[in-house]
């Protein structure tokens, strides 16, 4: 038997969901066959007359009204228009719109933030109560930092020390800060120069004090000269040839390129490189890390640059939170593992007829698909 | 005061602005963007202090003539004439970056080069870092030299004459076999960013405030 | 080693930087200055956007924004400048616009200079509405009249004044959008003009974002895409008129073949070594 | 055509002939280039300061109608960057720091999840369809090998024993092609830029082309 349904052109509308309010969600179905444009209209309670919105795109068949007051009743009518008829569809009961308090859409994030925080916590706890339990695998570049200091003073030649070119609002800028901390402390005992030039002034500042502190923590407070941490410009390539000119006229012996770098990367690299010094690099700018690796010695690997942040001061809490962001990826892990089980289970078993496994695994992607939004 | 005041902002800002992220209604809807306007401003005054950190250290140059020290001149030069062609286009017009501008011709014939010539030095130095590091020292070395000679030369015509199939492979090393660990680093950099800003705002990560 | 003497393998595991500089500059110049093309293979993407002009008729209009500063221009100008001549050579109108203020010069050069070549007369062939800021509100609002942001042209002039000008309003007056593209407005052309006006587009775009654009490409959203140096050497070898991105091209696999001879050679220099060492070690033992 | 006559394009191919030459060494063209570079970004960033910043963000919200008076917080904290001035308040700039600093974590944290770490581990799932043919399983089989092993070389709080060794050993191995592949994909951009530049020295300035 053959049923033949002509679906009629009809029209939702909604409050927008997850959102501050001020929006209603209007959805058009069965749009018909050959239509050119959909034109949308509101009329507001106690008004008489129907305003125009604007155009629903056909593709979509959805459009935000984001021009309305929360709290005030409208009733929505769309047309839809074909080269030889005009569709109306409307709406039957008024529709508003309200802000809402929880954005229902990012739960996933929050319970990623919850989990990860808790972990966190958790791992800090113990760390402190059995400070030895921990282990955290050597990095060899950490390693070697101390090497490097050592050969450019047994040289005569200063160290020079890039923090990248972002601000100190980036991750790898700050775990660039406590980086420099240890080179300071070292560079301060071998009694060397370090050389410090910045893209942002606010990390300049930052690395003024740091190194004043590190070098006061090896009992040298006067030897540091605040003169050789300085602000170069804010411009990326005028940086970078500002840093070439000072590795071509003060010959570094070691040169440390740590933070986030963009193109200047392997600018800065390879002329380091040209002046025959040790050059360890570390940056969280995965772009920029195959230009790394090519042309330095060392090269801390995008997390290892937080994990060595982390690891230099070896205070258990900091090592703890190595310890909690692992097991965040182990979570990940299983959670990619059970995935790929899952997905492999539930469609062996679409195939085998029972579409319930698959509907659960479309489920639990949609979720996630839903806050990566 | 002086270090437990700023720990305790630095976890009351970090904390309201992750609730902000969950929660639409005012006022937390509004506060990113209106965070983002007020760290505009806060930016405006920390470049004040890197003008002034550079042209003072420019100033003790010329002062003690220190070697070279002319140098520091044609640095004054360069920074009158933008500031000079900017007073000018900001009399002339209410938006200087408008082309036809005396700004934007300073800009244009000057900065431009530079910059283009500056970035244009990386096609020297791939060429001199592929020379080196590419050597077949040892397992990942080679997959390394590998993957990098067949992405280089697949991308040109050159590639497809040496063998049709050639840009194939390429195309499929690009696409498929550094994905996977593409993504794992990005997850790892990322994670360890979340980390990172977790010790910022519980204030266990303080390098910073030293 | 072997007392400070160098031999051939020392010499080719370490050839100086100076030495592979001028090769690389070479490499690149001698094509560009002997004007040397190489033969390109067409791509299904450049082909298709090569058809979507070709379709059109003598009295259609295409809107080009020069999307892209002079950091770009090496890859998209020759774009420009390819379409702009099998444009012309169509008949086709031509209405340039610029979302990034230092195109502007670089897009006049293209146009002025292509309009030359074919004889067309400005504001009856060809328009240049020049920069306005606001991508997203611009490309919307022109949607509905043209004129709400460029009521004058780049030279200050009322737009009704040109004869060319007087029948077109908006995206229905226009047949084709060509997005040549070094930022993120090709997206913005897509998601605001593409799917709400449903209007025909082909975006050119640098070489690095062509493997990010593709998508477009697959979903329909853009009907053709031309992609970096290649892609304009590919549409100049369509439309039958070798320019600069065929010689850049050249430039380009002669400067990817020295460096590739450059890893060759110290990959063999690498493997003489070591065998050089291993035999020392050797008749070390012996001695 | 012929060698151009515009000072402007000589004073550009120039510039650009002082930084090529640093390739060769150090010189003093270079360090006039470089010099002429510096003072010039800087003078940039100050009238980018006063366009961008200070007339839009400060002057005309606070002087003219509707006036945002709560716009005095962020300059107040951004005044106290100024402590640094002075021995004395050298601390006063810890309050903007903390606030600055903190603002981004916030951000980052939720931002940091949602886009990279969800949305990286959403799209590394195997869905069904990834395996309609041989080919396209046997790929993504190949890109979720690279995920695992490249997430377990990032351990760093296990020792690397047993399958963990060996995994991070097949992580590496998948890092390194990627920078591979990466790096063979930038050479043709990077090429770009020098025949641009060789295109102006040629064409616009000697005029030989």
């Amino acid at each position: 038997m053959i049923f033949l349904l002509i679906l009629s052109f009809t029209i939702s509308a909604k409050d927008t969901p997850d959102d501050a309010g001020g929006s209603i969600t209007i959805n058009v179905y069965n749009i018909p066959e050959g239509t050119e444009q959909i034109e949308l209209y509101r009329l507001t309670k106690g008004d008489t007359l129907f305003e125009e919105v604007g155009l629903i795109p056909i593709f979509k068949g959805e459009l935000d009204d984001a021009t309305v007051t929360d709290g005030v009743l409208y009733l929505y009518k769309a047309t839809a228009l074909t080269p030889d008829t005009v569709y109306v569809a409307e709406i039957k009961e008024f529709a508003s719109s309200s802000p809402e308090w929880f954005n229902k859409s990012r739960t996933s994030v929050l319970l990623f933030i919850a989990l990860f925080w808790v972990v966190i916590l958790v791992y800090i706890q113990l760390a402190k109560k059995n400070p030895e339990g921990l282990f955290i695998r050597k990095l060899p570049p950490l390693e070697a930092m101390d090497e490097a200091v050592g050969r450019a003073t047994e040289m005569g030649k200063p160290v020079l020390y890039v923090p990248g070119i972002e601000y100190i609002t980036d991750a790898g800028t700050l775990a660039s800060i406590t980086i420099l901390a240890k080179v300071g402390r070292k560079v301060a005992e071998y009694e060397t120069r370090i050389i410090n030039p910045h893209f942002d002034p606010i990390v300049m500042t930052t690395a003024q004090e740091t190194l004043k502190n590190a070098f006061s923590e090896a009992g040298r407070p006067d030897a540091f000269n605040k003169d050789d941490v300085f602000y170069l410009t804010s411009e990326q390539f005028g940086f970078a040839a500002g840093v070439d000119g000072i590795m071509l006229r003060e010959r570094p012996g070691a040169i440390f390129l740590q933070g986030y770098f963009y193109a200047e990367s392997l600018i800065l690299a390879e002329t380091g490189y040209s002046i025959g010094a040790i050059q360890i690099a570390g940056t969280n700018a995965t772009t920029q890390l195959p230009f790394f690796v090519a042309a330095c010695d060392y090269v801390l690997l995008g997390e290892e640059m937080f994990a060595a942040s982390a690891y230099i001061s070896k205070e258990p809490r900091l090592l703890g939170s190595i310890k909690g962001s692992d097991l965040a990826k182990s979570v990940l892990l299983v959670l990619i593992g059970v995935g790929v089980i899952f997905g492999t289970f539930a469609a062996i078993k679409n195939v085998a007829g029972n579409p319930v496994y698959m509907e659960i695994f479309d489920r639990i992607l949609e979720f996630l698909a839903r806050t990566a939004e | 005061m002086k270090k437990r005041v700023p720990l305790l902002i630095t976890f009351i800002t970090g904390f309201i602005i992750i609730v902000s992220f969950f929660v639409p209604h005012r006022p937390f809807g509004q506060l990113e963007t209106e965070t983002l306007i007020w760290y505009a401003i806060i930016f405006a005054f920390t470049l004040v202090i890197g003008v002034d950190s550079l042209v003072r250290l420019h100033i003790k140059h010329i002062r003690k003539r220190k070697k070279g020290w002319w140098y520091s001149i044609v640095f004054f030069a360069g920074f009158f004439y933008c500031l000079t062609i900017g007073i000018i286009s900001l009399i002339q017009t209410p938006n200087i970056f408008q082309p036809g501008t005396v700004f934007f011709y300073g800009y244009e014939t000057i900065l431009i080069p530079l910059q283009a010539t500056m970035f244009a030095l990386l096609a020297f130095f791939v060429a001199s870092a592929s020379y080196r590091a590419f050597r077949a020292r040892n397992i990942e070395a080679t997959l390394l030299l590998i993957a990098a000679v067949i992405v280089m030369i697949g991308r040109v015509p050159a590639g497809y004459k040496l063998w049709p199939k050639l840009p194939v492979i390429a195309n499929w090393i690009f696409d498929v076999l550094q994905i996977g660990a593409m993504r794992g680093i990005l997850i790892g950099v990322a994670l360890g960013a979340v980390a990172m800003s977790l010790r910022l705002i519980l204030g266990i990560e303080r390098t910073y405030l030293s | 080693m072997n007392e400070g003497k160098k031999d051939l393998s020392d010499w080719i595991t370490t050839i100086n930087r100076e030495i592979i500089y001028t090769i690389i500059g070479l490499a690149v110049i001698i094509p560009i200055l002997l004007g040397i093309k190489e033969k390109v293979q067409i791509s299904p993407a450049v082909k298709s956007a090569y058809e979507s002009i070709e379709s059109l008729n003598s009295t259609d209009v295409i809107l080009i924004s020069i999307d892209y500063d002079p950091a770009s221009m090496p890859e998209l100008q020759p774009m420009l400048k390819a379409i702009l001549r099998h444009a012309f050579g169509k008949e086709i109108k031509v209405i340039m616009m610029v979302f990034w203020p230092l195109g502007l010069p670089i897009g006049t050069e293209g146009l002025e200079e292509v309009a030359g070549e074919f004889g067309k007369v400005y504001g009856e062939d060809y328009i240049n509405l020049g920069y306005r800021p606001g991508d997203r509100a611009v490309m919307i609002d022109m949607g509905r009249e043209i004129r709400n942001f460029f009521r004058t042209d780049v030279n200050d002039v009322l737009l009704d004044t040109y004869p060319m000008m007087r029948d077109i309003h908006n995206y229905n007056d226009i047949a084709l959008i060509v997005g040549l593209e070094a930022g993120r407005w090709g997206e913005y052309w897509i998601q605001y003009v593409g799917s709400r006006y449903k209007q025909r587009i082909i975006l050119g775009v640098t070489g690095v974002m062509a493997a990010e654009t593709y998508p477009y490409l697959h979903s329909g959203q853009i009907e053709g895409l031309i992609g970096g140096l290649k892609g304009a050497a590919e549409y100049e070898t369509l439309i039958g008129r070798p320019g600069f991105g065929l010689t850049g091209m050249a430039a380009q696999s002669w400067a990817h073949i020295a460096i590739i001879v450059f890893i060759i050679i110290g990959n063999i220099g690498y493997f003489m070594t070591r065998r050089k060492e291993r035999r020392f070690r050797i008749e070390g033992r012996k001695e | 055509m012929s060698i151009s006559t515009s000072i402007w394009v000589w004073i550009a191919a120039l510039l650009t002939l002082m930084i090529y030459s640093f390739l060769y060494k150090e010189n003093p063209f270079y360090r006039l280039a470089e010099h002429i570079f510096m003072g010039l970004s800087i003078g940039y960033s100050v009238v980018i300061l006063w366009y961008n910043y200070i007339l839009p963000r400060i002057y005309e919200p606070l002087f003219f109608p509707p006036h945002q008076w709560s716009l005095i917080f962020p300059i107040l904290i951004g005044m106290m960057t100024f402590g640094i001035f002075s021995e004395k308040y050298n601390w006063l700039i810890k309050y903007p720091l903390a606030v600055y600093v903190a603002g981004y974590a916030g951000v980052q944290i939720p931002l940091q999840l949602q886009t990279m770490i969800l949305r990286q581990a959403e799209a590394s799932f195997l869905t069904p369809d990834k395996f309609t043919s041989l080919f396209s399983s046997f790929n993504a089989l190949l890109i979720f090998a690279g995920l695992v092993t490249t997430l377990i070389y990032f351990y760093f709080s296990a020792k690397r024993e047993h399958g963990l060794g060996g995994a991070s050993q097949v992580g590496i191995i998948f890092i390194m092609i990627a920078f591979g592949a990466a790096f063979g994909y930038t050479v043709m951009a990077r090429i770009s830029l020098l025949i641009g530049r060789m295109q102006f020295l040629l064409q616009d300035w000697l005029g030989i082309m």
